[in-house]
């Protein structure tokens, strides 16, 4: 049975990526999974420098889903060279590292670092994120700003570039287009959703920044619709993601034409998810007398 | 995430609901203030993360928790029965500091729960503690039922019961303070905020030698969703799943 | 204890709105709560000709949600006002008839139709449902269009106008400027959420139109971010719904800002949600110690 | 809804569920061919929806379902244990008709469950009838326990078994067809689309004398969300849950 998927210049063993947030660094996943078992790892944003994050609370539960305001915490770029990449280094299967920052300037200086590490595989921009230049706004809401981050990316790495977009882009088909023409070669589709949570005993917001990301099974059926209709958009691959919580979940999206899968909030609620939804895209497979993914990946148009 | 089978049930008060889960790994490797995250039902996501609960005991392979049905997910928990399967991940966090001449330990409410495992840890190796457990109403007073194989407890009330001290369970320690606070003494506290925050005070300027086990929301109770963010003292934050849930006093900010 | 909201120039007896198309005509409600306990009764999306709807399936089951596609099946307005109606002049509660054309001209002829109907106390638009006249784009999507419709719908109308939005609207700011000075009189906001789903096991699409409508709980904290981002753009009163399912959840919408509280798909989970949830607030103001629900509205901002 | 609570559990076979369920007023209402919505937890909204189910009897104070574990809402359903309770929503829907001097039911699978009611309740009347009963696989024979109290009953296996007919329901119908179909006799029918349609076909022209009871997905159940439509034979649509789920074969387009 053939697993593997090719993105653009890029293969994987098969279909099946942690998530960028949820997977820590890789290490802390050791324990509970096979990581070499899986097509992917995204390691948490990375930074520039290293960044504190939110106040908390940091996370809330919703109806079958979760909100968070992490706010992006991480070690910054050189602890993480130091402490994390030994580990990575070590790994027998692709390592993605979700990148991003407060201006254009950072975003390219830390690609053109990470570019010098052989072992890191893809870089995915994380496009949702607050531009300070511009007053917060999202990197993709503008797109004279957007042009510039992922063209100025695209000179400062020979890395396989992905751009991760959410439901903060207003016209997918402009973006869409100018990420081809800026050299994206991939894109992870999707966020988190802005959403809100109010603590009714409290009588308050329940996160300081009020809104927060909303991510999990509850929105399974929304991260669908968008992957169908970005597939009917490009020809750049996409990793689909949102709620992926079975291999039903994973196959619905392949089956609509992701090339491949991201497993996210799954992982918080069982470390073990991507190792079950994989085993569980075999079995689908082996009972649908299916010897390649490749027929299974956009079949249903 | 391991499938633990409920051996043993037990109502403890209104509120309280006691699970004897047979689960080895667990069992055998949990030390007192580490903790675990409990999910009632495999194919269910509402209620979706799981819950992290500290350990009480383990015997064999067998580990006790001990919880509070405070809302929709310990209200499932709390309606397993013997023989029912659920999923824990454990154990995990950093626990109590066992290296000591002698502890002093401090409970408010269902914060007995690691100090019970603590305390038993302690009379395995002999090690000298005085234990304080106080109680807001009543009824919570059932849960000195675990403190049974657990020698000698000083227990508090803030409604008036006979036989135990009327208040708070830092009022009753402070009276105790100068004959418990003496040599290489540990003093290890786990409850609600306010009294944790009224020890500190308390023991302004002993924050080296104070041990407490915080709790937050989780998610993933491993590392790697940073949800469980508390701030440190020196700036930035902890991370309670793996940087805790035990803190020294001088670490943390309450 | 005071429960009764002002919605502009119209008063309900408490906030809590039964959402069109999950409450039938209200007969259907009878057997399992006392209609005339609620703030008001929408009925299912009315036109002026019976409309057959679309083919089965028409509902399938997400994490938490409901994706439906009922496709505005309904009697049309003369079986309406033959069969139903009778059972609608003998409640004590607010009555709202929600109603879409397929054409202006369709809306416009309903509206001055139920305009003669004394029992009806407000007719709510559907502005999410697709114009045939512009090749099926919703009718919030042509600002032109919009604005002929409810400008037109006013003239043919006294009745309390309120317009229906739902995740279609692209650019609220002006889309409320527009309703403001068409005559809107109050916001239903929202409509399900256009989402997907696939079939695994039969590797196609679940529904003939391949799309369908997302409710229930699990959009709750999107549904809640655009009551509350809209609470901010207007003074029109806005009645908030999507996913409510417990008196917490309507809590958070009034807590928000939002006047009254539309209860939809919970009615399919339990027909006497709507009771519960009434129930729920009552004693959330008792132990708060607070006596006219108007303390808990947009208390949270 | 109403809490009912589980009086006893069956297991029937390795794939069936028999609750014995106590709810008065759905018990003493309840008709041949209506079903009712079931919730297996008040406080957990994933599943979400109520799921359908038809009444296999009812007895004083008690009605039974009979259920195939097929997804996550039955599985939730087959690990309730007696004393548990549940969310109920019925009677529901347009039952058989009674009024008939004889009557032949014919049953494939799970289907066998509203015809059972009707069996019952014909013996109660005094209406001769014949049952006719088949199963795809020898493990699904179990179901033939719940046929016990009725009489004669003809069964098939499309595996090879011995004691009944080698093939589907249909094979055996048709072999008695003239026998079976004399005088004022209604045919009742339930069991998969693929055995409907073949019964249509072997009756065409009979179309008014067969009642079908057919299966949709359901959202509310009792006629409100309209989300259980099927093609009406005149044009338009059912709705299954208010207009059935019982109808004359000559009104549905299978
Ligand atoms: C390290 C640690 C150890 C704990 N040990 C115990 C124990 O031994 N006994 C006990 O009764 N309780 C303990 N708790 C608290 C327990 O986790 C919460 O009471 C429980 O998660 C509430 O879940 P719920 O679904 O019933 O409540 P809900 O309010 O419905 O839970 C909703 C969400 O909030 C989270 N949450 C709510 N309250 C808390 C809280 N106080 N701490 C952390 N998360 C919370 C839940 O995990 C869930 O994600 C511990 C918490 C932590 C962090
Ligand atoms: C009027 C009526 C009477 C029924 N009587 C019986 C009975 O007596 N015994 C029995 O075993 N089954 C019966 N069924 C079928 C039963 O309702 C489904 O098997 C059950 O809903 C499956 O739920 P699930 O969560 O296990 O499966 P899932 O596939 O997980 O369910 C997902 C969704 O699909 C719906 N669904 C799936 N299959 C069906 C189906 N065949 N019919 C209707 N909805 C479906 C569920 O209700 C749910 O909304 C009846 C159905 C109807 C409409
Ligand atoms: C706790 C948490 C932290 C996340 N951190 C990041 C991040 O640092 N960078 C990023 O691009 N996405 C981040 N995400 C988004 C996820 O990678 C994923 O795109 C999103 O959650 C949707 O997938 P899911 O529903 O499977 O979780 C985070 C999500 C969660 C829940
Ligand atoms: C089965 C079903 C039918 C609906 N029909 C209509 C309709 O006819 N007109 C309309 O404006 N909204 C309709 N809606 C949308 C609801 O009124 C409501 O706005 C939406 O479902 C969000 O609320 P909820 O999550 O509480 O259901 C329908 C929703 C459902 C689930
Ligand atoms: S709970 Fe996820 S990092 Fe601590
Ligand atoms: S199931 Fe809702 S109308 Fe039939």
């Amino acid at each position: 049975m053939n697993l593997s998927v090719r993105l653009g210049r890029l293969t994987l063993q098969n279909p099946v990526v942690l998530t960028s947030g949820t997977c820590g660094y890789g290490k802390e996943m050791r324990p509970y999974l096979d990581l070499d078992s899986l097509g992917a790892i995204t390691v948490k944003g990375l930074s520039l420098f290293p960044w504190e994050g939110n106040p908390p609370p940091r996370i809330w539960e919703t109806w079958a889903g979760l909100l968070n305001s992490i706010g992006l915490e991480n070690k910054g770029l050189e602890r993480f060279l130091e402490e994390d990449l030994p580990f990575l280094e070590n790994l027998a299967t692709c390592v993605f590292v979700n990148i991003w920052g407060k201006t254009v300037g950072e975003y390219v200086t830390i690609a053109r670092e990470l570019d010098k590490v052989k072992r890191i595989d893809a870089l995915e921009l994380n496009l949702s994120c607050p531009n300070v230049e511009r007053g917060g706004a999202t990197f993709v809401s503008d797109f004279k700003v957007l042009e510039r981050l992922v063209g100025e990316v695209r000179q400062a790495t020979g890395k396989f570039l992905i751009a991760k977009l959410g439901p903060q882009v207003r016209d997918w088909e402009a973006t869409v287009t100018i990420l081809e023409r800026e050299g994206a070669e991939a894109l992870s589709v999707t966020n988190s959703f802005p959403a809100l949570a109010v603590d009714v005993e409290r009588m308050s917001f329940v996160f300081a920044l009020k809104t927060a990301g909303l991510s999990g099974p509850a929105i399974k059926p929304l991260a669908l619709k968008m992957v169908y209709d970005l597939v009917g958009m490009t020809d750049l691959p996409i990793i689909g993601m949102g709620g992926i919580t079975t291999a039903e979940d994973a196959l619905e999206f392949l089956l609509v034409g992701a090339k491949a899968i991201g497993v996210g909030t799954a992982n918080l609620v069982n470390p073990s998810s991507a190792m079950r939804i994989l085993e569980g895209i075999k079995q689908y497979l082996l009972r649908k007398d299916i010897t390649d993914i490749g027929e299974v990946i956009g079949k249903v148009r | 995430m391991k499938l633990a089978r409920v051996r043993k049930k037990e109502r403890i008060g209104e509120r309280f609901v006691l699970l004897e889960l047979e689960e080895r790994s667990i069992a055998t490797q949990a030390q007192p203030g580490q903790f675990v995250m409990v999910r009632p039902m495999g194919e269910v996501y509402d209620p979706l993360l799981p819950r992290p609960f500290a350990v009480l005991r383990t015997e064999g392979e067998r580990f006790t928790l001990l919880f509070e049905v405070t809302g929709r997910g310990t209200l499932l928990l709390s309606r397993l029965e013997p023989g029912d399967t659920l999923q824990v991940l454990g154990p995990l966090g950093r626990g109590f500091s066992l290296k000591v001449s002698s502890g002093v330990l401090i409970a408010g409410g269902r914060g007995v729960v690691p100090l019970v495992f603590l305390a038993l840890e302690f009379t395995k190796r002999r090690i000298p503690f005085s234990f304080f457990v106080g109680v807001r109403e009543k009824k919570e007073l059932a849960l000195l039922r675990v403190l049974d194989d657990i020698g000698e407890v000083f227990w508090s009330c803030e409604e008036r019961v006979s036989g135990g001290f009327c208040g708070t369970v830092l009022g009753l320690f402070e009276r105790c303070l100068d004959t418990v606070l003496k040599g290489d003494v540990k003093i290890y506290a786990c409850g609600p905020e306010g009294m944790l925050r009224g020890l500190a005070k308390m023991l302004a300027g002993k924050e080296e030698i104070v041990e407490v086990s915080l709790e937050t929301r989780m998610g993933c109770g491993f590392g790697v969703c940073l949800g469980c963010a508390i701030p440190k003292r020196s700036g930035g934050y902890w991370h309670v799943c793996s940087d805790g849930p035990v803190f020294k006093l001088s670490e943390v900010v309450l």
